[in-house]
């Protein structure tokens, strides 16, 4: 019997997502079992990167069937979920989905802020949106999609902010690294100097020409000095 | 003017409104002849003036940059640098490019996150009906206790209070410290004190609050520890171990009949708090 | 989009098995939905002999699949099931001890003022907070921990909400009177709304000895007893 046909009729059969470390306590818990086989005592201490390699096998292979359902993995937990074009059924079978009402811009764009660069203090999303933040953050704090997380070490520690579980769950995001266009703009939070954080917004933002663009953008951004503008 | 109003609220701040006027131009923001986009944008903020909006503080201070950078290409180019005395890389012309594209970088994050949340209300998880065994173990013991109740009462005490100056005007006689020293003289003699014992003699909503945050200061320090005998049974406070993995015995002066009763004593390392054993 | 697929989402998220005249009904159902697109209203009468083969062609394709569960009808209704030989790692699944995520700080609160308060409007609990609170009402009442109670003898006859007996479980508590430090939230007093009232607060809440409470419970609201613990 294969691993992976196990976790997929736990996942299968499963009240909730199940997370690797959860389906290695199943697997575990089944190897103590008095009627035990061999099968089920030679999972007994199965490695997560063995569940996990046997997991994205198995999404893969739902991928590949094209069914109407997938296997996803949201905030590091594993479901079954249904393909999204068939929601007009499902919502007459199961009525609408409860859901809080959607975000407004300014809430998603500070979202996306504290998404790449956490943890950031409030004052780095102010700068970078050129506003005030306070109702918003309010907003989204409220909601439980950005937490305080520690305190940026400058003076006055302000407080600095992330994403929570929640937020991966809302966006139905596997993990940080799984936020759209991730590579570019967490190129951004990789090269932030590691420890002393900065309140002072110039400071953590990395210099310009470390901004990932594209390379015809990237060698224009090198030479700020030359004038864009017609001069007088 | 409603009208107006509606469309000057589009933009979520200067840095927005800059972007639309360089997307209305139709040139890459590198490009963007910065001089006439300052000309657009005070031209734009007059015109909200002129409607008597109200004009939000860093639309001002944009305004002001822009016009510093407008005045500087006004100078001659070998005088400009003579002028400011800048270092190379100070230019506010690049720190506001800069301060552009990133800020359209996360626009467009933003805009996906919006395609993901859209996305999600169609997505529905298999839920399927429970299976079912003979023998079902005991239901799970949520992750909560009555003190993330308490901790939630507190907040909600404190928030109402910082708004209700307006009706209770009278000085705050306590202070966490001296609650602090309270607790630890009653546990010093007593060796633990029920929960609800430590209110019972509180005045007003000030001093519950202050016990209460004492409480939660000694426990978040490891003094003491909270303990529910078994299931319903009422809250004790008492002194706690240590060094909980040794078992070093405490100097307890008066160790009462309910401190020996078996307690399910865990390392209180997160929120000091033991569970009470579970009934099955 | 093939009828197949669509009824394998649906037996795919069915809490149960439904039978052919079931899917009929949802079918019928999506297509009268107000966004019904041109599939779902081209399936407003379909045939149980259309929906007979579909299912029998979703049930021989899942049988090829081979993997750990099957479409099954029994008693003429359909539903996916597993295979018989993970029983030993789904028992263990259902012996987990599987904990429901923890409530967020937003959840605790709201769920203490309801707890404290009730029966109260929605309106009143954010007078209290300061800030909205649909989400997080969505939230507790999905997890039952609260529930709607009545209505309030008010303008526009909003519901009242209380906390239901899963919440008293949930905390471990005996009753409400269990409830520490009782007196003090539910003494705030909750301003009138300044416009048009739609709701009384004052009314809408009951005064404290009115809240049931265990006999001796009450007494220990009224005359804090003599501690259980020795003295020095």
């Amino acid at each position: 019997m294969e691993l992976k046909f196990i976790l997929e009729s736990l996942l299968f059969s499963a009240q909730k997502p199940l997370s690797v470390k959860e389906l290695r306590d199943v697997l575990a818990a089944a190897a103590e079992a008095e009627d035990a086989d061999a099968t089920a005592k030679s999972l007994a201490k199965v490695r997560d990167s063995e569940l996990t390699v046997a997991l994205e096998q198995l999404a893969s292979e739902h991928e590949t069937a094209a069914r109407s359902y997938r296997l996803a993995c949201v905030a590091g937990a594993w479901q079954f979920v249904s393909q999204p074009e068939y929601a007009p059924w499902l919502k007459a079978l199961v009525g609408q989905k409860i859901r809080p009402p959607r975000l407004s811009q300014p809430a998603l764009e500070t979202l996306a802020i504290i998404a790449y660069r956490q943890p950031i203090t409030r004052a780095e999303v102010e700068q970078i949106r050129g506003v005030n933040v306070d109702a918003v953050m309010q907003t989204i704090m409220e909601r439980g999609l950005v937490e305080a997380v520690g305190r940026a070490e400058v003076v006055g520690r302000p407080p600095t902010y992330g994403t929570t579980l929640l937020f991966l769950e809302y966006f139905g995001l596997s993990g940080l690294g799984d936020l759209p266009a991730a590579d570019e703009l967490r190129k951004i939070v990789v090269q932030k100097p590691p420890a002393p954080v900065t309140t002072e917004p110039g400071l953590a933002t990395v210099p310009p020409e470390q901004l990932a663009l594209g390379s015809e953008q990237e060698k224009k951004v090198e030479t700020p000095e030359t004038p864009a503008t017609g001069g007088p | 003017m409603a009208e107006y109003k509606v469309q000057f609220e589009v933009f979520e701040g200067p840095l927005d409104l800059l972007l639309y006027l360089i997307k209305k131009e139709e040139v890459d923001i590198y490009e963007v002849n910065l001089t006439k986009l300052a000309t657009q944008f005070i031209e734009y903020i007059d015109l909200m003036r002129q409607f008597d909006l109200e004009i939000a503080g860093e639309f001002l201070v944009m305004a002001s940059t822009l016009m510093y950078i407008k005045s500087r290409e006004l100078l001659p180019v070998d005088q400009q640098v003579a002028v400011e005395g800048e270092e190379e890389g100070e230019d506010p012309r690049w720190e506001l490019i800069r301060q552009l594209v990133e800020y359209k970088k996360f626009k467009d994050a933003a805009t996906q996150l919006q395609t993901l949340e859209a996305r999600q209300e169609n997505v529905f998880p298999r839920l399927p009906a429970k299976l079912e065994f003979e023998s079902t173990a005991p239901p799970p013991k949520p992750d909560v206790s009555i003190f993330d109740l308490l901790n939630a009462v507190n907040a909600v005490l404190k928030r109402f209070e910082k708004r209700d100056d307006a009706r209770d005007i009278f000085e705050d006689k306590w202070t966490v410290s001296e609650k602090i020293e309270f607790i630890l003289k009653v546990i010093a003699e007593r060796g633990s004190v029920r929960f609800a014992e430590l209110f019972e003699s509180a005045a007003g909503r000030s001093e519950v609050v202050c016990t209460f945050l004492a409480l939660l200061e000694l426990i978040r320090l490891k003094q003491l520890i909270c303990v529910q005998p078994e299931a319903f049974a009422e809250i004790e406070i008492r002194r706690a171990e240590t060094a909980p993995a040794t078992e070093t015995p405490v100097t307890d002066p008066a160790p009462s009949d309910i401190a020996a009763e078996p307690v399910l004593n865990q390392a209180p390392e997160t929120s000091g708090i033991t569970e009470p054993p579970r009934q099955s």
